[in-house]
């Protein structure tokens, strides 16, 4: 069975959503998830481990050779994602019991775990696969059932902002659509490796170029890089708690493995910086990415908008580290990926049980939550830590290495915003501290209790990684740098 | 010949077009997407032949299908709207 | 020699007109229907891809030599269904949108959630 | 014999398209909705009678002709039952002469 | 606004009629049935929910002709390099397409080379597709679907049949028709393999016959004929055909979706095959298809009745 992984990986979540109608006790088809989405876990630590033990796995679908049928190509790349993404959510569905209880009708809990499975499979897919049409097929799985899960909550404006998001997500993954026909018109085929092979010849042409541009604004557009951002915060602030924890440390993830896949494997490092002026374009919208958002967090009085604006900050640190187009820059951002995922679900899932105790998340509802909830509180604080980039916590590996890619580079003024970019996060953060400890408790809130072990066991298992990863960087730095190194190494 | 009757179809196609965009009444429209259907079923067969494939009628016997459910859908939903509004208006 | 590129240019208007109607307009239906045409157009656009001079319909028969180019029909079929999926749901949403406001017209909403804040 | 078929065919065919265009040129001529029904509601049927059996008669083989006449059954049975619906909604709603300005006022700035 | 939906009902069988133009007939096949026929029926669905009035547009959008005119001209400007329309020569036709049609018929034995794409070669992604609609339908119940029996059911029930006593002519026309379209649905099924058609397009037809007869019969009746639960089943049970495919020739030890594990003839397998998930792709496309209209439909009705009771 071993060498059925990579079509295992996407297949059991995909096969195990189905199933779930099945179940009728809502208890059962949490636990069923649960199963399905461990096993995905395990699955994937174990791709893990033979890719970086025997370098790519190349797995065809239907026994059709390569251009012609689908292929899964797993190099390190993917197989670090595949991780990430299964394991923030096998630890997010743990909690997602207790939580939906709360947040959502009774009668639609079963379709909740369905929709979770398929975005989870529909992410995985995307991932996995090295076919570019497939790509949009999985992108549309996972984002179709994204617009869903969003709707599902509680207050009337997640509908508006599941709308929006899928609208923009509608014209972007169209745009994607674009530009995979455009490459194809070129080439005639739409396998990835198989496009790089091929690209080259036409590489010169205008409608590369223009299938380029297409793949990157669609990819764009996903990924909520800054001056296309604006569906973001709403989509995060009013979905159901568990939704913003498990998209906010994996969606835009997604849409960063896809950019780094089509600009670095599929067109190649030397035509993706050369056509467009792509290095300044994205150091530039980076950094203003990385300042805009940062400031909009501090004014926000409700929470999960303030965690949604920063995760847009955090985007703008990836791209940066993409943009220095070096070996360790690329690290680094494959680093941050690693770490946000592992911050973002930490503190989105600890406010999933600060919603579970108090039913908000508005920052003054936050008084005197320190001594309430200390555990809850105490994960928040070391999040937000982490999130500053203090020594100790991930954070502070990531933009470790971000700053020596920039100084590698020359580029010293912008390692200098990155820092000042780090001091306002210290403000956000501030203010959630500054209410829950600093603040005399509101009135009428004796009764709030700790969070349940249900919440507990995960944020701090999470937060035990962040800590863990942050003092122990061997096996993140090392499967960060043979990904890019591998990234590096293929492209011609 | 068939391609004259293509031509011909094509020319009473554009025309129902007009009368569709023109309106002026909601049925006008029903009117010329009905018979924008019906010639659509027309122009289908006959570009099988003209291809040499008469093979593909059944496309065409999809659109017949279609264009008649399609009708009888607005029929339904128009009728049902207008229900309410009059319900309201008893209101 | 210009002239062999035509049938792309109309290809780009039309999904340039679905796009306009997605980004400009604020009725919420009207959007999803710009979304439909805009997709549409893209699908016209491979299809236009798949066609070779002298070619005939992808399906075998005998004596039948050129046929015209069948994968990116298959990739149609697949993104047609996914049209539609997206439409249904959009449609949902608005639906539900509606019922939630009172309203489909973007700035009404935008208004009403200004005033939740 | 062959020469028979591809004359008669040609002749149907150009009745039908004949009878199209009228159609065409009445659908937009006419004043008011009943007599632009009647236009596209009479020709229609025979105009799609008229080219399928051109074309029956273009290729007999069996088939296709069963296809045609397939065809040729549903226009038959639907093109009348839609434009029944279509003139008793209209009829039913002319009734009610505020529903009428209503949806004139509606439809007349859409 | 109907004329909106109108006319992208037209724009639905015009570009319909030039995919048939362009050769693709499997294509315009559910071009045809898809858009003019089912988004067109939701749309109106719909509008009837939200009002079909519309506000002018107040604000003057420059921004977006601008990003518009952009992206055109982008578009317009990458046209440049293509290869002319219909050219032969195209990188298109001469990479990996020519494979499929000269090797087809002896590896998949299907004369329907688009039937012997979707379903063999990249038979994943028609697996994706079907994942897709079966998220579509799930989403729309988890958007729409109403829990209350809504109760002034009789009294609905009643006006729709005084609604549709006009209607005496259709009701028998249809009743001819209905299964008759059903039975065109079953051969559009099983007929994939040599002319146009296949699961999706069977699905869809089928549907659309349940549709026509939800409407003319009225909602209730037709709840009572399908069971909406049962349909919710049918839906999975479709995936989970088209997967279990998957899963058995992956017992076998060959890979995912590998049909020649399914028989010791490796052209009956792909056979066998196909018609297995040609089959699971139309019931998740029927009953999805029905899910989505009947939960459209179901929350409209128990809207209206809100508005009786409250009057």
């Amino acid at each position: 069975m071993l060498a059925h992984l990579p079509i295992l990986q996407v297949i059991v979540p995909l096969m195990a959503a189905p199933l779930c109608l099945f179940l009728t006790r809502s208890r059962l088809v949490w636990l069923f998830a649960l199963i399905a989405s461990a096993s995905a876990f395990i699955i994937s630590s174990l791709l893990l481990q033979q890719v970086m033990a025997s370098g790519t796995i190349v797995y065809e679908l239907g026994g059709w050779d390569a251009p012609w049928g689908i292929e899964y190509r797993i190099d390190q790349l993917n197989a670090l994602l595949l991780l990430i993404i299964s394991a923030v959510s096998t630890v997010v569905l743990f909690s997602a019991h207790a939580s939906i209880q709360k947040e959502i009708p009774a009668d639609r809990h079963s379709l909740f775990y369905i929709l979770y499975l398929l975005s989870l499979a529909g992410m995985l897919g995307i991932v996995a696969t090295a076919d570019a049409f497939n790509v949009f097929v999985f992108l549309e799985i996972s984002s179709l059932s994204a617009y869903a899960l969003i709707a599902l909550g509680k207050d009337r404006r997640a509908l508006w902002a599941s709308y929006q998001y899928l609208i923009m997500g509608t014209i972007g993954a169209t745009f994607i659509l674009i530009g995979i026909g455009l490459m194809y018109q070129m080439t005639g085929t739409l396998n990835m490796y198989d496009l790089s092979q091929r690209l080259p010849e036409v590489e010169n042409t205008r409608t590369v170029f223009t299938a380029f541009a297409f793949v990157i604004v669609g990819v764009c557009l996903k990924l909520a890089l800054f001056p296309l951002h604006l569906w973001l915060p709403n989509a995060y602030a009013y979905a159901p708690s568990i939704v913003t924890a498990f998209f906010a440390a994996t969606a835009t993830k997604v849409a960063v493995y896809l950019l780094i896949r089509f600009t670095f494997s599929v067109f190649g490092l030397s035509f993706s910086f050369t056509a467009l002026p792509l290095q300044v374009l994205f150091v530039v919208l980076g950094v203003a990415g990385i300042f805009v958002a940062s400031f909009a967090a501090i004014y926000q009085s409700n929470v999960k908008h303030l965690f949604a604006y920063s995760s847009i900050a955090q985007i703008g640190y990836m791209i940066v580290g993409f943009s220095v187009s070096t070996v360790t820059g690329l690290m680094a951002t494959l680093l941050h990926l690693f770490n946000h995922a592992l911050m973002k679900s930490a503190l989105f899932l600890a406010l999933a049980a600060v919603v579970y105790r108090i039913g908000s998340v508005q920052l003054n509802q936050f008084h005197g939550l320190g001594r309430q909830m200390p555990f809850t509180m105490a994960a928040i604080v070391i999040g937000g830590l982490s999130l500053i980039g203090v020594p100790l916590t991930v954070g502070f590996v990531s933009k470790w290495y971000l700053v020596l890619a920039t100084l590698e580079n020359g580029w010293w003024p912008v390692t200098v915003l990155i820092l000042l970019g780090s001091l306002i996060a210290i403000v956000y953060v501030w203010r959630i501290v500054e209410a829950a400890y600093f603040k005399p408790a509101l009135a009428g809130s004796e009764s709030i209790k700790e969070a349940p072990l249900s919440f507990l066991i995960p944020v701090w298992s999470l937060v035990i990684a962040n800590i863990y990863f942050g003092i122990d960087t061997r096996l993140s730095v090392q499967v960060a740098q043979a990904a890019s190194q591998s990234l590096f190494g293929v492209s011609p | 010949m068939l391609i004259a009757a293509t031509i011909a179809i094509l020319v009473v196609m554009i025309m129902s077009i007009v009368r569709a965009v023109m309106g002026p009444t909601f049925y006008d429209r029903i009117l010329a997407v009905n018979m924008f259907g019906t010639k659509t079923v027309l122009l289908i067969s006959l570009l099988g032949f003209v291809m040499g494939r008469p093979e593909f009628l059944d496309i065409a016997i999809v659109y017949a299908l279609i264009n008649f459910i399609s009708v009888i859908g607005v029929l339904h939903y128009s009728d049902s709207s207008v229900f309410k509004r009059s319900s309201q208006q008893k209101k | 020699m210009i002239l062999g590129l035509y049938n792309y240019w109309i290809v780009v208007v039309l999904m340039m007109i679905g796009f306009y109607i997605v980004i400009a307009h604020g009725n919420l239906i009207k959007k999803i229907v710009g979304l439909t045409i805009f997709q549409t157009s893209v699908f016209i656009f491979y299809i236009s891809m798949a066609k070779v001079e002298g070619g005939t319909a992808p399906i075998l028969a005998e004596g039948i030599k050129q046929y015209s180019n069948p994968l990116p029909h298959v990739l149609i079929l697949t993104a047609i269904v996914v049209g539609i999926a997206t439409t249904a749901l959009g449609l949902a949403l608005a639906v539900r949108i509606k019922e939630a406001y009172g309203s489909i017209e973007e700035e009404e909403i935008q208004e009403k959630d200004n005033l939740d804040c | 014999m062959g020469s028979l078929m591809d004359i008669s065919s040609a002749v149907f065919l150009l009745i039908g398209s004949f009878l199209c265009v009228s159609g065409g040129v009445g659908i937009l001529r006419f004043p008011d909705f009943y007599t632009r029904m009647h236009a596209a509601g009479v020709t229609d049927t025979l105009a799609t009678a008229m080219i399928l059996i051109g074309l029956m008669l273009q290729n007999p083989d069996g088939l296709v002709v069963l296809k045609l006449i397939i065809i040729l059954l549903m226009t038959l049975f639907i093109s009348p039952t839609a434009s029944h619906a279509l003139a008793s909604a209209a009829v039913h709603n002319d009734l009610k002469p505020v529903l009428d300005n209503n949806e004139k006022v509606k439809t007349s700035n859409p | 606004m109907f004329a909106v939906i109108m006319l992208s009902g037209i724009y639905g069988l015009l570009s319909a009629s030039f995919f048939v133009a362009m050769d693709a007939v499997d294509v315009a096949f559910t071009e045809a049935s898809v858009g003019a026929g089912i988004s067109t029926l939701l749309m109106l669905v719909a509008i009837t929910m939200t009002g079909r009035s519309e506000h002018p547009v107040r604000h003057k959008p420059v921004l977006a002709l601008v990003v518009v005119i952009v992206t055109g001209s982008l578009l317009i400007y990458g046209t440049l390099d293509m290869p002319y329309f219909g050219s032969v020569t195209a990188p298109v036709h001469q990479h990996v397409a020519p494979q499929y049609i000269n090797d087809s018929m002896q590896q998949v034995g299907v004369p329907n080379i688009v039937t012997s794409v979707l379903a063999s070669y990249r038979g994943f992604d028609t697996f994706g597709e079907v994942v897709v609609i079966f998220t579509a339908g799930m989403g729309v119940l988890a958007l729409l679907s109403v829990v209350r029996r809504p109760k002034g059911i009789a009294e609905i029930d009643s006006l729709n049949k005084s609604m549709h006593e006009e209607y005496l002519v259709l009701r028998i026309v249809a009743k001819m028709l209905i299964p008759f379209i059903l039975l065109f649905a079953l051969y559009v099924q099983f007929h994939g393999d040599f002319g146009p058609g296949g699961g999706f397009q069977a699905g869809v037809i089928f549907a659309a016959a349940i549709i026509l007869y939800s409407m003319l019969f009225g909602m209730s009746t037709a709840r009572r004929v399908i069971n909406q639960s049962l349909i919710q089943l049918l839906a999975a049970i479709g995936v989970l055909l088209y997967g279990s495919v998957g899963v058995v020739s992956l017992l076998e030890d060959k890979h995912f979706l590998d049909y020649s594990a399914l028989s010791a003839d490796p052209i009956a397998g792909q056979h066998l095959g196909i018609l297995l998930i040609e089959l699971g792709v139309g019931i998740t496309v029927a009953s999805v298809m029905i899910i989505i209209f009947f939960n459209f439909a179901g929350r409209k009705n128990s809207e209206q009745n809100q508005e009786s009771n409250e009057s």
